[in-house]
């Protein structure tokens, strides 16, 4: 394990900005942190237990290009846009995203592969943080996470003098060693430090209201009964439909294609974010499969909690980040959802 | 895919001069969808016709583009043209490269690019162009006159002369209106009586005719060519079919208390009444709010000293429904209230009256069988006073902000019976301006001053004091001499300003026909349609649409049934195709369209609705009457949703337009 | 505001009991203290686990359109400043007044918890209001703030606690929190600044826009069945921003046509994830509609026509919006 | 004439209601009243038919100018059209200055079908004020750049 004391971590920054694109948690003008490009001016707060978005779109932006074509007179030409390939290192990513990106991974890189999400998560090194100060809205031990080990190139931690820095794999080694002599090896007793720090989080954790949440790993099972149950109009008759908890989401991953005509014959092809709650999500020449807010509604839960784990190994769609908890404008979230389904008796 | 043909025009030199029409036809050929591109000297010439039309049959072309003069020249034309070979009209666009090109620019390669962007557009907007089919609606051959005046009597005498069914609803008991309050009549001073009776004698004899008096409009509904209105007669307790007129009842009729409409308060009358010797019908009506009958259920005089008995207490009102094809509304006027001019004596003394007054005491009909007397004394004047513009062009929230327009004429003319009968009153007319245009007004107005030796002075009457034994001073002030003027008149003339008759509002709502901040009926062109309203159906006759006298007053009555003429003539009317038209599956039936409808066009129903989703609904949605509806589009933009668009201006259409041309 | 709560629940029982109406609108509890979430009720048994406290800003008007098309006729509790969102909905012909029983409901002003977390509470407890201060309970103790610093900003623009609607009312009205100052102090510093500072500021706030859509979908005057965003054929439909410039669209567009029909709720502030500065958008239109045509409050009644679809004949001319500048 | 002198030529939209402002755009061809060749006419039956959409639009596509014409308040061929277009349009124009996107690339001007000459000194005057601008960058939508 490496360290590097709190004032010398604009140097680090610099250093990793030398190796490509650096994005880590800033604080942006209204006091709200998020994943931004380092600058010597940003405000970096890694101190901060969740930035507001996800870092999904480093993988999977809301909008991303595909591909142009242009007819001059009548003839039509073709041009496909390429994800850059620069190097991008993403700092201060928790144990509850860095999760979100396997759970991407089971969508995007099975055949057939994404390449755009393939090529960037390739050219990407994660650097995670673990948490000191979780919120009463987290829950990711409900699947299995481990707050304080980050599932990443390089685990760091903050302590009140220093940030500790551990490589985890080949790609975080060989990073490690391109910082040479700003990380300095950290000693037994150090190690020690970094150790309590995450007894006491652990000990924060069970302290949370949510503690002792976890979701019944019989729902898959009970499928039907689940899909029929009576809880959805319950649960739904109050969602707004709007697309918060999806696009905040770090692992829903729904996308539509469109068309921009450019004009003078010019059309772009573009990807973006599609949401599950969206009115015309899915909708196909027949007609919509989804016609009222209540499929819509079950749509969503129905693929975190069962239908993706059936295609998943038992894998959740959900990484108990506890984003949704904070922002639904109307206060639903999954926790809400899924103890709803535990004390009804479908399931 | 559409086929497209484009004609490029030269209009001889006019485009061909500043245009390379052949480089605009070679640009528009490279388009996909045009199948066909060529230019020729004159498109609208039958030889130009003649390519489109063979163009047509070679190509299979489905939509026109011509690339011309404006679209107010030729539009007409290119779609009769399209017509001719099967295509329908309004699958037709032009590109206007006269007057918005070759002849505002001279750059022959500026005004060719703009040429090709201009065609480029009109391509870009045919492309969503829709087949449009103008409706048919039937017109009943009956007219509706609201208001009995001069004005509403010379429209319905011209319409029935033209062999078409009239009605008249006149609230009053009778017919005449104003006129009939009337002595004389600028400028040639002949006697109102006499040029008015004869007329309601003709309107209520016309076979073509129908009277409604003591009757209004309740309700109205439809459209132009096929209004359904609804009139309520009210009872007037005397049965007219029986009565004979003679007036015994209103003589012996023992209640006296109400003052005389028509003398306009300075008699009273009866509560059984007919208004005027020469009232038409001269048929009376009890006033139940002053009949003793009513009140007490005492009396009841009338019914026993009437020969025909034809009293009928228990009468009640009648509602009539009828078709009509056109309304024409001739509602008139009235004076201006002038209980906020008490600082001009009104109210105050009964010798500062109003015009209207001075007219019935100068009548030989009226209450003082001609003679004019003070209210007060009842002795003839020394000297009288007229204020001119009381309550006209006057800011002040008690005024009215126009020119009432008569007063400088009838000023003089009242100036002029003064002075005519009783040589040695002296009479001196206070004015801001004197405006007397019209034919022979200015010659008369000098008469009263040349040839009746009236006082015109120029200034404003600052107050008119009535001090302990009622004498009158008037305080004012002379603008050409700068001096303050100090007068002892035993009368004073206000001349008050002209208004709107207060139903007129309600009418307005009823027939979606607007008005102005003054209540004045506002036209559906100020200068090009003055006769009709923005309702189609609806027209305009006399006061009710702005000041005027009894010239101008009977020739728009003439000219608006003319209108009407043209309208009744008509066996069917095409409705414009280009309408809004509502989908329904988007449409909310907020009902905010509605509001900016100027022709209540849009009304509201529950249907059936099949919603984008699929799912099916029972919904409020927007039905827009395409007989009403003139295509201006305000609900289009009102509608939050874009559910309602317009047919040949479509939001579609006019964004392939903005596309094109930047 | 206890008191409110159990009259409440009784009210909200007795009128499904006897079959006054068939759903309740009201909140319930959600998984912590302060996230308490819009809920129907549509069974007098249920109705113990209506909660009201300081934490329920959800204003529950638009949930009438549920109601309403279902031809089930609701009790809805309604803070005064929900009232004006009721009709609206009225005045755009999307609820039936026979289908609604309005309750007029007290308030005091809610509590923004994250102004609470941000002053310095860790390990929240339990939130309390006590006139105007804010009794903290924290696993480390009790700690008292200045209740108005602790408002949401919705509550700061408190419009009084007048009911504009309300076929009864429950208890007695409270004192709300008094607003000081010009309401409009936000936009006029906003229209004081040189259009690059302008644009600067507005492409900073409106960057943040990630399209959810949650301002749309809360909003009381946002009630087309078919947006204009969410249209397949309109020119405006889009799920995100392809380029800065659909930003701008969305928000203009979204303000215009709310334009006359805000109530200026602030539930649309309140609920954007993204934290952008909605109100500034649709309190610059209520302000130009009061100094171009002429006072008008939104939802004060359910008649007066929106000055959009109304007219004077001498209405300022269209140049008067940037008069000063261009010196028309 | 300016917009002459000028290498830059801005591009403008102009919207014409179909009574008067298109009319008095032909009064100006009758009359050979020269305007910019890039001011390009959209007829519309009423002014009030212009959505704000429409101007965005223009904007989007790259316009630097947009301008609304229609006939004479009080003078509109469906009597009330101009006077919802002038408040629709004075909030549009108050929002797109607010925002300082364009709150001096869009003007409504009222031309009656007699003012043929007028229409043309409007158009070269909006020209003028446009060329001065320089081009619209802020509220253009940069896919569409020519």
């Amino acid at each position: 394990m490496y360290k590097i004391s709190k004032e010398n971590l604009p140097k680090l920054y610099t250093a990793l900005a030398q190796q490509g694109r650096l994005l880590l948690p800033c604080q942006n003008k209204d006091g709200k942190t998020d994943f931004a490009d380092y600058t010597v001016t940003a405000k970096v707060n890694l101190a901060a237990t969740l930035t507001a978005r996800s870092a999904k779109d480093v993988f999977f932006p809301q909008v991303e290009n595909l591909l142009k074509f242009s007819a001059q007179g009548k003839k039509l030409s073709l041009e496909q846009i390429l994800p850059s390939s620069e190097t991008v290192i993403v700092m201060g990513v928790r144990a509850c995203d860095a999760r979100s990106f396997k759970i991407l991974d089971r969508v995007f890189l099975k055949e057939p592969v994404d390449s755009y999400y393939q090529a960037r998560r390739e050219n990407t090194l994660l650097i995670g943080l673990g948490c000191t100060a979780p919120e009463e809205t987290c829950f990711c031990h409900a699947f299995g996470i481990d707050a304080d080990k980050p599932e990443t190139d390089v685990q760091t931690w903050l302590t009140e003098d220093s940030l500790y820095w551990l490589p985890v794999t080949k790609k975080g080694e060989a990073l490690s060693e391109k910082l040479g002599a700003l990380l300095e090896l950290a000693d037994e007793t150090e190690q020690k430090k970094v150790e309590e720090q995450a007894a006491v989080t652990k000990k924060i954790l069970n302290l949370l209201p949510l503690h002792d949440f976890k979701i019944n790993d019989k729902l898959p099972a009970n499928e039907l009964k689940v899909f029929n149950s009576k809880v959805w109009e319950k649960l739904s008759s109050s969602c707004l439909s709007c697309c918060t908890c999806t696009y905040i989401c770090p692992t829903c991953h729904c996308y539509d294609i469109r068309d921009y005509q450019a004009g003078e014959g010019k059309t772009e092809r573009f990807r973006c974010w599609d949401s599950c709650m969206a009115g015309d999500f899915t909708k196909m020449a027949h007609g919509n499969p989804r016609k009222t807010r209540l499929e819509r509604f079950r749509q969503r839960y129905m693929h975190k909690l069962v239908y993706f784990p059936e295609n998943n190994d038992g894998v959740y769609a959900c990484v108990g980040c506890g984003r949704c908890l904070q922002k639904c404008p109307v206060n639903l979230n999954i926790v809400k959802v899924a103890k709803a389904l535990e004390v009804s008796e479908d399931v | 895919m559409q086929k497209i043909g484009v004609f490029v025009c030269w209009c001889g030199s006019n485009i061909a001069g500043t245009v390379d029409v052949a480089a605009v036809a070679e640009a528009v050929r490279q388009i996909p969808d045009v199948a066909f591109a060529t230019d020729y000297k004159y498109m609208c010439s039958e030889q130009g016709q003649a390519i489109i039309r063979q163009a047509v049959k070679d190509y299979q072309l489905d939509r026109i583009v011509v690339c011309s003069c404006s679209p107010r020249m030729h539009e007409a034309t290119f779609r009769k043209c399209a017509e001719s070979v099967g295509i329908n009209p309004y699958m037709v666009e032009i590109a206007n490269i006269r007057e918005q090109c070759s002849w505002v620019l001279k750059d022959k390669a500026e005004a060719t690019a703009k040429a090709i962007k201009l065609a480029k557009a009109a391509i870009a907007k045919v492309r969503f162009n829709t087949p449009l089919h103008a409706g048919k609606s039937n017109v009943v051959k009956r007219a509706l006159v609201i208001g009995g005046g001069i004005a509403g009597i010379q429209t319905a005498l011209d319409i029935a002369e033209a062999g078409y069914k009239v009605d008249i609803v006149e609230k009053e008991p009778t017919i005449g209106g104003r006129m009939a309050q009337l002595d004389k009549t600028f400028p040639t001073l002949d006697c109102s009586a006499c040029i008015l009776t004869p007329k309601m004698v003709d309107a209520a004899q016309h076979e073509n005719i129908t009277l409604y008096t003591y009757s209004e409009v309740e309700k109205v509904s439809g459209f132009v060519g096929n209004f359904d209105v609804t009139i309520r007669k009210k009872a007037r307790s005397v049965k007219a079919d029986m009565c004979s007129g003679c007036g015994l009842c209103t003589e012996k009729c023992p209640s006296r208390k109400t003052p005389s409409e028509f003398d306009m308060g300075l008699k009273n009358r009866g509560a059984i009444y007919i208004p005027f010797a020469q009232a038409i019908p001269k048929v009376p009506v009890i006033d139940r709010d002053a009949c003793l009958k009513f009140k007490t259920g005492k009396c009841g005089i009338c019914s026993m000293v009437c020969p025909c008995e034809a009293i009928d207490y228990t009468q009640q009102d009648e509602l009539v429904t009828e078709k009509y094809g056109a309304i024409v509304l001739a509602t008139g006027f009235e004076l201006l209230p002038l209980d906020k001019f008490a600082d001009l004596g009104w109210g105050v003394s009964k010798d500062v009256i109003s015009s209207l007054q001075l007219e019935r005491l100068t009548n030989a009909a009226g209450p003082t069988e001609g003679h004019l007397v003070c209210p007060s004394s009842g002795k003839e004047p020394k000297s009288v006073v007229i204020v001119s513009c009381v309550g006209s062009r006057d800011t002040t929230e008690r005024g009215k902000t126009y020119c009432s327009k008569i007063c400088c004429m009838y000023n003089a003319k009242h100036a002029m019976y003064i002075r005519e009968k009783y040589p040695n009153v002296d009479v001196t007319v206070f004015y801001i301006d004197v405006r007397t245009p019209g034919k022979g007004f200015d010659e008369f107005q000098r008469r009263a001053v040349e040839e009746y030796g009236v006082h015109y002075v120029r200034g404003q009457v600052g107050k008119v004091v009535v001090d302990g034994d009622g004498k009158l001073t008037v305080f004012a002030s002379d603008l050409n001499s700068g001096r303050h003027l100090m007068l002892f008149p035993d009368l004073v003339v206000l001349a008050a300003a002209v208004k709107p008759a207060p139903d007129a509002r309600k009418l307005a709502t009823m027939l979606t026909a607007s008005i102005d901040n003054d209540d004045f009926y506002v036209e559906a062109h100020p200068k090009l349609r003055p006769v009709e309203s923005p309702t189609a159906g609806v027209f305009l006759s006399g006061m009710c649409q702005g000041p005027k006298d009894i010239p101008e007053t009977v020739s728009q009555a003439g000219a608006a049934a003319a209108k009407v003429i043209g309208l009744l003539a008509k066996e069917h009317l095409a409705t414009n195709p280009c309408t809004a038209m509502c989908q329904e599956n988007i449409c909310s039936g907020c009902k905010t369209c509605a509001h900016v409808c100027p022709y209540g066009a849009i009304t509201y129903a529950g249907k059936q609705i099949i919603t984008l989703a699929g799912t099916r609904e029972q919904r409020t949605v927007a039905v827009v009457n395409e007989a009403l509806c003139q295509g201006c589009g305000a609900c289009t933009v009102a509608c939050p949703s874009t559910a309602m668009d317009l047919k040949g201006f479509t939001n579609k259409q006019i964004l392939a337009e903005v596309d094109a041309l930047c | 505001m206890r008191k409110i709560e159990k009259l409440m629940r009784e009210k909200a029982a007795e009128l499904l009991a006897d079959g006054a109406v068939d759903r309740v609108l009201a909140w319930r509890r959600g998984e912590f203290f302060y996230d308490n979430a819009p809920a129907f009720f549509a069974d007098a048994k249920e109705c113990e686990q209506i909660v009201y406290d300081e934490f329920c800003p959800a204003n529950l008007c638009k949930y009438l359109l549920q109601t309403s098309s279902k031809g089930l006729k609701a009790a809805v509790f309604l803070k005064p400043c929900d009232t004006y969102g009721v009709n609206q909905l009225l005045k755009d012909n999307r609820i039936k007044r026979e289908l609604v029983h309005a309750v007029g409901t007290p308030c005091s002003g809610m509590l923004d918890i994250k102004k609470i977390k941000t002053a310095g509470a860790k390990g929240i407890i339990k939130v309390e209001a006590a006139g105007d201060e804010v009794i903290v309970t924290t696993a480390l103790g009790e700690i008292k703030l200045p209740k108005a610093e602790l408002l949401l900003d919705k509550c700061r623009m408190c419009k009084g606690n007048e009911y504009k609607i309300a076929d009864e009312e429950l208890g007695e009205k409270l004192p709300t929190p008094v607003f000081v100052g010009d309401k409009f102090a936000a936009v006029k510093a906003i229209e004081a600044m040189p259009p690059e500072e302008k644009f600067a500021f507005w492409q900073q706030e409106l960057s943040k826009c990630i399209r959810c859509n949650a301002c749309r979908d809360i909003c009381p005057a946002c009630t087309c069945e078919q947006c204009i965003f969410d249209h397949p054929e309109s020119p405006v439909a889009g799920k995100a921003y392809a380029d800065p410039v659909e930003e701008q669209f969305f928000h203009i567009i979204r303000a215009y046509h709310v334009a006359g029909r805000c109530v200026g709720c602030g539930e649309c502030a309140r609920v954007c994830p993204q934290g952008v500065k909605l109100g500034l958008l649709n309190m610059k239109f209520m302000k130009d509609i009061n100094t171009f045509f002429g006072p008008y409050q939104a939802g004060a009644d359910a008649v007066t026509p929106a000055p959009q679809v109304d007219y004077k004949q001498n209405d300022y001319e269209v140049s008067i919006a940037v008069a000063g500048k261009r010196g028309k | 004439m300016l917009e002459q002198n000028n290498t830059y030529q801005p591009k403008i939209v102009a919207f014409c209601c179909n009574w008067c402002s298109y009319a008095g755009a032909d009064g100006a061809g009758t009359a050979r009243k020269h305007y910019p060749a890039n001011i390009k006419i959209i007829k519309v039956p009423c002014s009030c038919r212009v959505n704000p959409l429409f101007i965005l639009r223009a904007f989007a596509r790259g316009a630097d100018g947009v301008i609304l014409c229609g006939c004479h308040p009080g003078d509109c061929h469906y009597t009330t059209g101009n006077y919802f277009t002038r408040r629709r349009m004075t909030l549009l124009l108050s929002m797109l200055d607010y925002l300082g996107v364009a709150g001096d690339r869009f003007r409504v001007e009222w031309v009656s079908a007699a003012e043929g000459a007028r229409f043309a000194e409007v158009m070269n005057n909006f020209a003028a004020h446009i060329a001065a601008l320089g081009k619209n960058v802020k509220l253009r939508d940069l896919r569409c750049a020519k």
